[in-house]
């Protein structure tokens, strides 16, 4: 490239900005509307289903205001399914079905108030607050992340370069996760609690359980990816073991880690979440699922639902984002 | 014996598979002194590159004896004796051109000044400048394969091993090559184990050029070349060349017709 | 001051009111006690926690209790601020559910985890199998701990406390007489339910026991407190609710409730209602229901309520 | 205290053990050996430092207690088993990987409902079963169909995400191929896409394996017969009967590697011919 | 224009890669009746690969119009218009090499029969006969090229498409299937494009010579050859075949000193 043929700075740096925000425009249609329209048509079908879903008690509501309701007893509708009940309520299902306190199958309006209510409306710091407890669940989860990432990907660097731990780890990680966490979580709270350790820590030891298992299979997967080419070249160079997992084994198993990071911080928020329950029902969406349930109060255990299911997409977005930079860096996206 | 760098006795190698096993060497006998050029052509799948891969102890021979500089091949890998040119390109797709060059480089903890001087170097010698930050899916299957050239010769090893190198090359860039080729090893007297299908390019550039044949593979001619070691291109003009091609031809084709 | 950590056997709510509004209220302060309470919850079991030395005192139900002391946990109880008892098994009436005479073929929801013990020994004493094979049988469900079965047409009876899930089968928007109770005290298999249970050894230290009397009496004073005021009691237990999720309405109907159960006790053991208790327990032991399988020796003590009381 | 000194003299050597048999001649006695010695060392340790330390049943029971429960409960295990794991976790997992596939080819094929879809799967994948759990037996009953409909929901997820994955992981020269041949969808899918997937297809249905029990066992918590691993448990560690809770969860631990232990045999004969599986 | 299979236009494509577009194919207007063979050559990354890939519908030009049997060459894929040889053989490794050379004719419902017998009948071309149940790996690096090669043979379309066939073969395999080749061409009628690095492989075989040069990729000389149908190898020696060799070296090296 010439100097004389370069357009100036100017136009160039126009240019830029022109193809830059064409191509935010693309990325919009590409990556946004799609889900968009997905969600739209998951909420559709979500209105759709309160009606049967809640048809009972809508029925039960009309009968008690005193409209007439088909079957007229209350013990004939006992048993009846909620589509069949809707079908032969059409009207009073279809009313009633968005307002109920108790819901079946919450509306998403009434879960959106409630998280509205439960994030705008109280201090971020009361215990009324989604925005509280979302952070006393999220500061375990990193914890607990963090170290389940750190043990899973030392257990798998281990397994690829010792046959021993290979041969002895990996079944007995396999068993680990077959252990039902929801059992073993109360005891480790109550073990750990007897030596004196308490609060964020046995969370976060729950939280590090389940997602150091998803490191420790797609980092070994990931690390074992090289195909025979590629190790027998740097056999060729007499590299040792530690440079052949530098510059081959760990490269190769950038994609395979990131994958498995992202499941892995899931993992950790579910673990998280468990270890909540039996800490005595104190903070977290744990605690708010618990208390939810314990009352009946099918929109608070949605609206933590929903609040959940943010943050793990916030935290799983958050490792995507690294992902792309880093394989960027590495020129393995193309 | 000593000053042997590659001294093959009855070696044999046989691959099990799903059904049956699969004679890829079979006795073959074969010494290699330093500063030779021994290129090995013969049909395809007569087990050159399961030869070369057991000098590199990429293969473990199931008889016979190998040593390489008087070490196992796998001692001598170890010591990085020699260099390889696979028959496949086989770059990492997360380094660039450059960084593959560099890969051997780096392992071999040269200096990073070194390092990239090497990699100019090279690059230029296979002519790639300009491509040192393109990803290796990004050139054409030529260029990767002359890239996966430059990376066996950044470094500086006594003895390289060659798989059909130069395969996917025309003509011009191939004689080119050649010709870099033989003075780089009159300049520095590298020992050379280079598989070729190209009759004219074994004569040219060889001391000695070993014939096989296939099922098993077995050494069927080892034929010494007279030809001085300057050798310019016009060299294959000549009749002293075309007799030896004629020589390597016709020991090809008794191969072939014995199999 | 005196160190407490008290293990509450359910999360934070009005059950436990006469806890919080001593603390609260500064009752343990005054008393030189500096008193930690741990809500419990589904899977937290506080005769564990206190094994393992994570509490000094716990709250528990005694069948539970005694359970546990025969499983090596030599748990005493030192005061019993739940008079009566407030588990029933609320049927719907539309089911058709009247009397027990009815319960064969019908599925009841029965909370488990230790709380099993009455509603076996009822069964067996009124001779209906609970395999859940029989015709003459009932089928048992295992309730989670909220309504929701009976609310979905999942069981023709669940378990309730008066103070709590009664309540919410009622927010549901059913009308009492549409509802049919069996308190378990009224059926003769009733349970002495919330009390204060340690450690057999640690009585041995004259200083423990002190320090649990002036516990006893401190929470006392918080039941006392909290029955007279039902809504401030209330407030409290919301404002020591770490979930943020408990309703005013909802605690101020279980306070009422609760107050209807510790009213009569002063904090001391009635040896009649644990020999009740016990009887009961040891009349029914099964596969089902192995609580306890001998008569429990030292499993209360009167002194520290004595001590307390005494002052 | 000797106690637990013999348990760590017991772990070294026993790795010191396993190291050599590692690197031993025989290797498929070592894969073998390796594992079983390291498991029962384990128990050993945890059987000493158990005693030595004096920890309460009620807090951690030995392993030969455990291994006592479990003899003498078996035909309890035995119906909490086929409770759980027959009736439970296997329906839910064929359904939910079944339904997994399905949308992942799906979503595969129309590449708008890819790039929604994903995004908002991923999203779900991350809902906490303990959440998810409470609702579907409010929904499914309290019997086993709510755990089936839980596990089903739980390995959904995983399945789909690794298929959808899997369906794009033919290199772009395998594709070509197809291209050239003008072959149609189902013709490059069954030809191509399924056989590339199917080592991301394994990768998820592995992860759905451990879930699986998890998730029929979460969902017993909240509401279920009187029967059932989950059952169990919850109500044992309410009467304190530590010793039949790690029965159970030795039960389950024991299925759950069982089905993934199947589930990898298969795996392996599938993708042979994977670089992984080669040798 | 009837008549035309292959009819390009100004044809133009350029990568854009991270550091830079990279103007792989510049302004080439080719005509290529039914019937024809011809073979492209040109230096290492001049754009032979992408041409034939625009051709096949595998590759979308930047600029210029491609017809391909008159339709667009997107279209012509579908209708399953032609065979194409890979440069590298990318055989699927779940399949034997014999699942591997039935693939297409599945996928295009030949009859199980049928296919049977063409397998056997392209592996025994291209000298395979045996390997039909090895796995691709285990395969050398020619013989995987060779598999690949029956692949494309097994069915009937009327346009072969070869990216450096031959390459990783020796000279008498390389001769034979070259005979072998034009047998099938005189046969068929088939029309033939053809990449190589080859002088007298590409004069041998085509009717015509697309000389090709680098940066951007241009054509810079076509040669008509005047060598009858009938061609036996000893054509070679044939003072019009040297001659045309010659036209096509110079031409080589006039497009790469112009570049
Ligand atoms: N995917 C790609 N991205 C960027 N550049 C590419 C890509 N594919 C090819 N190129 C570039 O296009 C040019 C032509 O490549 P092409 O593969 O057509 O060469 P070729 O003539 O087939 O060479 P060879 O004989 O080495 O195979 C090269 O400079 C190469 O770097
Ligand atoms: N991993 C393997 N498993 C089984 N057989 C193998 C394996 N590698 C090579 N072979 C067989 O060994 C024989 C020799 O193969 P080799 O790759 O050495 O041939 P080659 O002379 O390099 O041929 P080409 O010129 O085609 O590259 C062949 O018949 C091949 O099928
Ligand atoms: C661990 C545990 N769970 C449930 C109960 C039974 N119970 C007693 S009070 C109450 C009210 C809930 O608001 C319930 C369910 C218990 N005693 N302990
Ligand atoms: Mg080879
Ligand atoms: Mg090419």
């Amino acid at each position: 490239m010439t100097e004389a043929a370069a357009p100036g700075p100017a136009t160039l740096a126009a240019a830029t900005a022109r193809r830059r925000l064409a191509a935010r425009g693309a990325a919009l249609r590409q990556s946004v509307l799609p889900v968009l329209g997905v969600i739209a048509a998951l909420i559709a079908f979500w209105y759709l289903a309160c009606i049967p879903m809640n048809a009972a008690q809508s029925v039960l509501e009309a009968a008690r205001a005193g409209a007439p309701v088909t079957p007229a007893e209350a013990s004939e509708r006992r048993g009846m399914s909620g589509l069949a009940l809707a079908v032969q309520n059409p009207a009073e299902a279809a009313a009633r079905a968005y307002g109920q306190e108790r819901p079946r199958l919450p509306a998403p309006h009434q879960i959106g108030a409630e998280v509205w209510a439960a994030t705008a409306q109280v201090a971020p710091t009361s215990p009324r607050s989604l925005l509280y407890h979302g952070w006393v669940t999220l500061s375990a989860t990193l914890l607990g992340f963090a170290f389940g990432a750190a043990l899973g990907v030392l257990l798998a660097m281990g397994i690829v370069q010792f046959r021993v731990m290979d041969l002895s780890v990996m079944l007995w990680a396999i068993v680990s996760q077959t252990v039902p966490i929801i059992a073993i979580a109360p005891m480790v709270i109550v073990v750990l609690h007897s030596v004196g350790i308490s609060g964020i820590v046995p969370k976060a030891a729950i939280a590090a359980w389940l997602s150091f298992f998803p490191v420790v299979v797609g980092m070994v997967k990931g690390l074992r990816s090289p195909d025979a080419a590629q190790l027998d070249l740097l056999k060729t160079y007499g590299a040792t073991a530690r440079q052949t997992f530098l510059s081959l084994r760990l490269p190769g198993s950038t994609p395979y880690l990131f994958a498995s990071l992202k499941i892995a911080v899931a993992a950790a928020l579910v673990g998280t979440i468990v270890a909540e329950l039996p800490t005595g029902a104190q903070a977290g969406f744990g605690a708010r699922l618990l208390a939810g349930s314990y009352y009946g109060q099918t929109v608070q255990i949605w609206s933590a639902l929903v609040a959940a299911a943010v943050l793990a997409a916030l935290l799983v977005a958050l490792v995507g984002a690294a992902e792309r930079l880093v394989l960027a860096r590495m020129g393995l996206r193309r | 014996m000593s000053g042997a760098v590659v001294e093959a006795e009855g070696l044999g190698l046989t691959f099990a598979t799903g059904d049956g096993p699969v004679h890829a060497l079979k006795d073959v006998s074969l010494s290699i002194g330093k500063g030779e050029f021994v290129s090995f052509i013969g049909p395809s799948g007569c087990g050159k590159t399961t030869f070369l891969r057991c000098v590199a102890g990429l293969e473990a021979p199931t008889s016979g004896s190998l040593r390489v500089n008087g070490m196992s091949a796998d001692n001598a890998r170890r010591a990085r004796a020699y260099g390889y040119v696979f028959q496949a390109a086989g770059l990492y797709p997360w380094r660039t051109i450059g960084g593959n060059i560099a890969l051997p480089l780096e392992i071999m903890k040269y200096p990073a000044a070194e390092r990239q001087r090497r990699v100019r170097e090279t690059l230029a010698l296979v002519d790639l400048a300009g491509f040192e930050n393109k990803y290796p899916w990004q050139l054409s299957g030529g260029m990767q394969q002359r890239a996966s050239i430059a990376r066996a010769l950044g470094f500086d090893a006594d003895l390289l091993l060659m798989d059909e190198p130069f395969g996917a090359l025309d003509e011009i860039v191939r004689d080119r090559l050649n010709e870099e080729l033989l003075a780089l090893w009159a300049r520095t007297g590298k020992t050379m184990l280079f598989v070729t299908h190209s009759i004219p390019e074994a004569v040219y550039l060889s001391t000695r050029i070993v014939v096989m044949s296939p099922r098993p593979g077995r050494i069927s001619d080892v034929i010494e070349s007279p030809l001085p070691k300057e050798r310019p291109l016009e060299i294959r003009d000549s009749s002293a060349f075309i007799e030896i091609a004629h020589r390597v031809r016709e020991g090809l084709r008794a191969g072939m017709e014995a199999a | 001051q005196d160190a407490v950590t008290l293990q509450l056997k359910w999360v934070a709510q009005a059950q436990f009111a006469g806890y919080y509004v001593a603390q609260d209220q500064g009752f343990y302060e005054e008393a030189g006690l500096d008193v930690t309470i741990n809500p419990g919850g589904p899977d937290i079991a506080p005769e564990q926690v206190i094994a393992g030395g994570g509490a000094d005192v716990i709250v528990t139900w005694m069948a539970a209790a005694l359970a546990a002391r025969e499983r090596g946990v030599p748990l005493v109880n030192i005061a019993q601020p739940f008079g009566t008892g407030g588990l029933q098994l609320t049927c719907l009436a539309e089911t058709g559910v009247e009397t027990p005479e009815d319960f064969p073929g019908r599925t009841l929801g029965v909370w488990f985890f230790g709380n099993e013990y009455p509603f076996y020994a009822w069964m067996a004493q009124l001779g209906i199998d609970t395999g859940g094979t029989s015709d003459t049988g009932v089928t048992v469900l295992r309730q989670a701990f909220n309504v929701d079965p009976l609310l979905q047409g999942q069981a023709d009876c669940i378990s309730t406390m008066t103070y709590n899930e009664y309540g919410q089968v009622l927010d549901a928007g059913y009308t009492e007489d549409e509802l049919v109770n069996f308190n378990y005290l009224d059926e003769g298999i009733g349970m002495l339910e919330d009390g204060l249970y340690v450690m057999e050894e640690d009585l041995e230290d004259p200083a423990f026991v002190d320090k649990m009397s002036r516990f006893v009496a401190a929470s006392m004073e918080g039941w006392r407190y909290a029955e007279a005021h039902p809504e401030e009691a209330a407030q409290i237990v919301i404002d020591n609710d770490t979930t943020g999720a408990q309703t005013l309405e909802h605690q101020v109907y279980m306070m009422t409730e609760v107050a209807k159960l510790t009213e009569g006790s002063d904090g001391s053991l009635d040896p009649a209602a644990y020999e009740q208790t016990v009887a009961t327990l040891l009349s029914a032991v099964s596969e089902d229901n192995p609580a306890i399988t001998e008569e429990p020796e030292g499993a209360y003590t009167t002194a520290v309520t004595d001590m307390a009381l005494g002052e | 205290m000797t106690l637990v000194a013999l348990a760590l003299a017991l772990w070294a050597g026993a790795w010191a053990l396993n190291v050599r048999l590692a690197a031993g001649p025989d290797q498929r006695r070592a894969a073998l050996l390796v594992p079983a010695l390291f498991g029962l060392t384990l128990l050993m340790l945890w059987e000493l430092l158990v005693r030595g330390l004096a920890v309460p049943m009620v807090i951690l029971p030995a392993p030969s207690r455990i291994g006592a429960a479990i003899a003498a409960n078996a035909p309890i295990l035995w119906t909490d088993f086929v409770q759980t794991v027959l009736r439970g976790a296997l329906p839910g997992y064929a359904i939910g990987c079944a339904a997994a596939f399905a949308v992942a080819l799906l979503a595969d094929r129309v590449p708008l409902l890819r790039r929604g879809l994903l995004p908002v799967a991923g999203m779900m994948a991350a809902l906490p079963v303990v959440g998810v759990a409470p609702i579907l037996v409010m929904w499914f009953g309290f019997d086993w169909q709510s755990k089936a409909a839980t596990v089903a929901v739980m390995v959904f997820f995983p399945v789909m995400v690794n298929t959808v994955a899997g369906l794009s992981a033919a290199e772009a020269m395998q594709r070509d191929l197809m291209r050239t041949y003008g072959a149609g969808y189902w013709s490059a899918l069954s030809r191509l896409h399924l056989p590339a997937a199917m080592p991301f297809v394994f990768n998820g249905l592995k992860i759905a394996t451990t879930l699986a029990l998890v998730g029929a066992i979460v969902a017993e918590f909240f509401g279920s017969p009187i029967r059932g691993i989950g059952f169990r448990i919850s109500t044992s560690v309410g009467q304190l009967a530590l010793d039949m809770v790690w029965a159970e969860i030795a039960v389950a631990a024991l299925a759950g590697s069982a089905f993934y232990g199947l589930i990898a045999v298969t795996e392996k004969r599938v993708t042979f011919w994977h670089p992984s599986n080669r040798d």
